[in-house]
């Protein structure tokens, strides 16, 4: 992480701020806040910014558990992962919610949440939100998740491969975030089987990117942890008005991070799909972890249940609300 | 019974040209005789037996055996090589009776009649050992039980005994003395010590190296079996030894180049100091 | 005797170390303590899943295995006995050899999919080439004089001394290079798992990193030493330990 | 020479083979052309990135292994001078080097980081256990008659006997185990760099399956293909080759 | 100078048993004295010569050489061992010039005195060759260079001949008299080879094995430089081959078993008439 030393002469030396982000199209406003210079204007000159893409929120939350990386838009479950065992981590904001739909694979005889009985049903990874968002769903209408054809199977993919894996027929559902549901439609593979409006929990009104921060450089650098809030909120006002400026910015930081563009309609659905908030629904993240302390990924938890409360910290957020 | 007339044999070496190893080999082995054929290392004493055996082709001249054309190796002429070459994965009994299996016997006879070659080379008890259980003497026995239980009219041995420590090699001198007694199979015997060669032949054949020929020719008459002490034998060596010691000088010229001279050649000295004692 | 009690007890010994320095040192999540590790170990094969995924690591590296045995052997017989084969295209599987399998993997993702099928192709891969060297170089090195001898025995020059005297002989060399095949699959089973799916050791692997939870993590690589070390040391290495000594090949090692 | 004709002959046959099939039996996009492939190479090697990735990777292993082989030979010393370790610690070793190495790399990802470090760390990992048993093996199956006719000619039995006899001794299980254990590097340093990050060929094979782009794939293959066979048969095998056969260690092979 | 007195040596064996290899081995070697061990494998005479060399440590009795008493292998007492055990990563020169490199003699040095030696066994064109390029009569050759450079007072010889084929041994033996006529030394021979024996030495002691101990001596009083057609020597070696016929059965009893009886064995046989011949 940044060096302590820094702390407080910020006009002195130069601060190297580590911002990590996953590469998808539900962190927007991450993309937009770098590509327009949002984050270099808060961070000042005298911050050096480096970007960080991940592909999934396990290997975000160790490196940020770690110091790796200072600070960053991530999916809340794999946070809630690592804060249990660290404990060294707090959610700042949120950036979006919503984003994620499940699709079913065409000919898989899968037209409702129901049918995944005895299925096949790809995720991004193990813990992660739209995992959360799956065993929901299922748990609604009774529906176990099983390693045999019993129940449903679950099974962690990267979501380019996933595609893959529906052409060929070997998966037969996926809950994934956007865009590559819709590209899975577009492209007549499968059908958007659950829309992202009624994905639970609080049907699509939940937490899916939020900004989280290292401990250490909230002690060190909290200004500098403000300034990305500031950046955020410009991102997300910035999309809010610009819509289609938006599309080819997200594009341009897609092909930095991996070396591939998107098309501005797939973008232009994504972005439709979701909610763009910096607020952070607590019941919903609460019910999200209860889920996860029920499939056995949180251990040690007693009877008084998981105990968030250190893993918030808010106030930055209230302040850059305020001072606006 | 054994006729090689005019063989030659020329070797492509790797720098492309060609090493003469034979040159004009011409004799005759009569049946049931024991022939030995003494010479320096690399005069082609091996090349020979093996054109004999069938198991390497001569370019020119031609090998009769029984009287007929050798072409391939056949299990009328066995080899028993130096290193014995029993197969590591068989026992001595397997090893014994690998011939046997060959030419389609069946187990039970198969069992017995290599049972009996291996008990009358004194290793009744040993038929189940594998051979690196065995030591020297004893895998170089199996090997003459495993030739012999082929019923071959003629053996061909390649200094069988050249790696085996003095004792052993006198013990088994004496069990092939034996063994060709009761047998009388015609034997071509290879070997470099001088010794053997006398102790066991009714003839020995004295090679030159470079090209392989035939030197001399010489005639055992000591009464068998034989005995060490036996004047005649002790004459004869020292004959041989004086023929081979032309050709022993040249190898040790080769391998030590011009440091080594005639006049300091300790073994020119030796031999005709010998000469004079042969006489 | 007293090396096996001394084993023991520097194991015991490790163990207090090791939770010892867990509790002092405060590795926290970074590395699990040696009672997290047995907790997992226990709750694992309680619940059956550790023991499903080591059975469908083994079932896939047994079918993998066995393939590139039969493919191995068979190739290298060929490029063994046949000159023109071995000169033109020899080259080909030594370069072939120096490729871990795993950069096939992108491939057999596409061939296959996602799935079994993948591993098994890669840990196929991972093992054959080197099988194939093994048996060319196990089936050139015979001795020629067991050739000869063999054929001075009336066994021709076809199947019987194919397989009554090239096939024992080479069985040294064979054992050798199964041994060494064998550890090749055996990373790239583990590495292929990592990556593609279907229920293995690997997948608990990546699943455990997924979730952060170190004493999975340990736990998988605990039971993979110990299967290596089984299927290495307690069988590989043995039977080419007989098979040396059976051949009185380990007379120059000790 | 006729051998080296037939193999450009052989090779550019492939080509040709290649070029037809894919045009005939329509593979689209599971396996690219020879002119995509080729046309790829170039594009890598004309932007850098193949070439910095190459680079990249090579740095990696290097360091990675001389870790290994000092940390490796160190520890085989140990082992084979001190019979208390070897009996108490050896069977360790023993299990460590069946791990695949790719089996740390999740905690090396939470110690170190998804970068240059784990892999450099699963990498060394990999080699360090082989190196420590070959060099063990080496220094314990040195002739005893050398280690006595040195104490005759006056080393002592101390570091002139260490430098003068035994290391000199050893060398040749040395170098057959640093083969053995390059290879073993070479290994988890690709999958290594298939699942970390950072610049480097395994990292590049894995954008191209990201992008779904064959041609970029097989290239990535087919460089990792030459750099093996040029690490270990051109260099490995021929050092192996000059010291075995400078100890007359051949001459039972041939 | 030697003086061995009551050495006696037990091994323990795999199974916990103790093997008494050497009981009770007395006997001295005078300066510049050359002396030979004969006697059946396994018997011991390894084990007694690594003790002398200070290789290995009696369990009972004393080893002096040169007046001092023997704790440690040193220069002064060089072994050259039976299969040569030079260095493989060292060139003939570098091989022959390690011991002085031990004593701290500088290189021009070492290089000219370890050149003189390897001259005098004609190896001159050699010095840069590896081991693994010099056939085994070379090899050995090196290793007597190797030897005698160090100048010990006395050389230790293990089967130095042993694998060698009989007309390089021929010649060994020849310069090998040559040395110790030139220089001297105090000289214990070990070998299996009767003749080889006979011919060497001043004296040759016999062992009999099964605790091996010394079983007789014999003094070869025929005129140096030896002739291999000596009547002396043929005499001497019948005496030996006599003496140790009982050794030797008693070693084949243990290979073969009760396969081999006393009544067949052609060894005492041709012992006796041996002895027959001898007187
Ligand atoms: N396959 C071969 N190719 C080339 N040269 C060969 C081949 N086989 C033998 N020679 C050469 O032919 C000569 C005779 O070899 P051969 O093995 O017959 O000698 P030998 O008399 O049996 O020697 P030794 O006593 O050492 O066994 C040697 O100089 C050898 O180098
Ligand atoms: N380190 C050892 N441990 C146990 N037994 C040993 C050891 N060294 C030698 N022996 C035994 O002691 C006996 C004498 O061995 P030694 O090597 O001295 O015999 P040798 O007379 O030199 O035989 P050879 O002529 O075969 O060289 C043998 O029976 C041997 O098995
Ligand atoms: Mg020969
Ligand atoms: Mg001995």
């Amino acid at each position: 992480g940044s060096s302590k030393d820094n702390a407080g002469s910020k006009s002195a030396d130069p601060v190297t701020v580590k911002i990590g982000l996953l590469k998808n199209v539900t962190h927007a406003p991450a993309f937009v806040a770098i590509q327009k210079g949002y984050l270099q204007t808060r961070l000042g000159d005298n911050a050096k910014i480096e970007v960080q893409g991940f592909n999934n929120g396990a290997d975000f939350s160790t490196a940020l558990a770690t110091g790796q990386i200072d600070i960053g838009y991530v999916g809340p479950s794999p946070v809630i992962n690592q804060y249990v065992r660290s404990k060294n981590i707090k959610i700042l904001s949120g950036a979006n919610n919503g984003g994620a739909v499940l699709v079913a694979r065409k000919g898989s005889g899968v037209t409702s949440v129901k049918d995944l009985a005895g299925k096949l049903v790809a995720i991004p990874t193990k813990g992660s939100t739209n995992e959360i968002s799956l065993r929901l769903l299922l748990r609604d209408q009774g529906l176990q998740v099983t390693t045999d054809k019993s129940g449903t199977q679950l099974i962690a993919m990267a979501p380019a491969d996933t595609l893959t894996a529906m052409k060929q027929g070997q998966v037969d559902a996926t809950l994934l975030p956007e865009p590559w549901g819709t590209q899975i439609a577009n492209e007549g593979i499968g059908d958007i089987v659950v829309d992202w409006d009624r994905i639970p929990p609080n049907k699509g009104n939940y937490p899916l990117t939020i900004i989280v921060s290292g401990d250490g450089f909230l002690k060190d650098h909290r200004d500098l942890a403000k300034s990305v809030l500031l950046a955020n909120e410009d991102a997300i006002k910035f999309i809010h008005d610009n819509p289609d400026e938006t599309y080819s910015l997200v594009s341009d930081e897609l092909k930095e991070l991996t070396g591939k563009g998107l098309d501005a309609e797939l973008i232009e659905a994504a972005l439709s799909h979701l909610s763009l908030t910096t607020d952070i629904d607590r019941d919903a993240l609460k019910t999200m972890a209860q889920v996860a302390v029920d499939a056995g990924y949180v251990k040690g938890v007693g009877e008084a249940g998981l105990d968030l409360t250190g893993l918030y910290d808010l106030s930055l957020l209230k302040e850059t609300l305020e001072g606006k | 019974m054994i006729r090689v007339e005019a063989v030659g044999k020329t070797f492509m070496q790797r720098d492309g040209a060609g090493y003469t190893a034979l040159e004009d080999i011409d004799f005759e082995i009569g049946k049931g005789e024991f022939v030995s054929i003494l010479g320096p290392s690399g005069c082609g004493k091996s090349t020979l037996l093996n054109v004999v055996a069938g198991l390497e082709r001569a370019d020119s001249g031609r090998v009769e055996a029984n009287g007929k054309e050798v072409a391939q190796p056949g299990p009328d002429r066995i080899v028993v090589f130096q290193d014995h070459a029993l197969y590591p994965w068989l026992t001595v009994l397997e090893n014994v009776a690998f011939g046997l299996k060959q030419k389609g016997i069946k187990k039970k006879e198969r069992r017995e009649r290599a049972m009996e070659q291996i008990r009358a080379v004194h290793l009744g008890k040993f038929a189940d050992r594998y051979p690196h259980e065995l030591s020297g003497g004893m895998k170089q026995r199996v090997a003459i039980a495993r030739a012999l239980v082929m019923d071959p009219e003629i053996l061909l041995m390649d200094e069988p005994f050249a790696a085996l420590d003095e004792q052993t090699r006198l013990l088994l001198h004496k069990e092939l003395e034996q063994i060709w007694l009761n047998t009388r199979k015609t034997i071509l015997f290879i070997t470099h010590n001088i010794r053997e060669a006398v102790t066991l032949s009714d003839r020995v054949l004295v090679m030159s190296t470079r090209p392989g020929r035939i030197k001399k020719e010489f005639r055992v008459r000591a009464t068998r079996p034989r005995e060490p002490g036996d004047s005649v034998l002790h004459h004869i060596e020292s004959q041989i030894m004086d023929t081979l010691a032309a050709e022993l000088e040249k190898v040790a010229k080769e391998e030590y180049g011009n440091d080594y001279t005639l006049e300091k050649s300790p073994l020119s000295h030796s031999a005709a100091s010998n000469l004079g004692d042969g006489i | 005797m007293t090396t096996r009690w001394r084993k023991a007890l520097f194991l015991i010994l490790l163990l207090v170390i090791w939770e010892t320095a867990y509790r002092t040192m405060h590795w926290g999540w970074r590395f699990p303590s040696a009672l997290q590790t047995m907790q997992t170990f226990y709750d694992g094969i309680a619940n059956g899943q550790l023991l499903d995924a080591t059975m469908g690591s083994l079932r896939r590296i047994l079918i993998a295995f066995s393939l590139s045995c039969v493919i191995g052997m068979t190739l290298g017989v060929l490029f063994a006995r046949s000159r023109l084969l071995d000169e033109t295209f020899g080259f080909v599987v030594v370069a072939l050899q120096t490729v871990p399998s795993i950069a096939w993997l992108p491939f057999a993702i596409i061939w296959f999919g996602l799935n079994d099928m993948s591993v098994i192709f890669i840990t196929t891969i991972g093992a054959t080439w080197t099988m194939t060297i093994a048996s060319r170089s196990g089936i050139r090195n015979i001795p020629p004089i067991y050739l000869k001898s063999a054929q001075m025995f009336g066994t021709g020059r076809g199947f019987r001394l194919f397989y009554q005297v090239m096939v024992p002989a080479a069985i040294p060399q064979l054992i050798t290079g199964m041994r060494m095949a064998w550890a090749f699959a055996w990373r790239a089973l583990v590495s292929g798992e990592l990556i593609a799916r279907g229920i293995g050791l690997g997948q608990l692997l990546e699943e455990g990193r997924s979730l952060g939870d170190t004493s999975v993590m340990l736990c998988i690589v605990l039971v993979i030493a110990i299967l290596g070390t089984i299927s290495d040391h307690l069988v590989f290495k043995r039977i080419e330990n007989r098979i040396w000594t059976q051949y009185g090949l380990n007379a120059a090692k000790t």
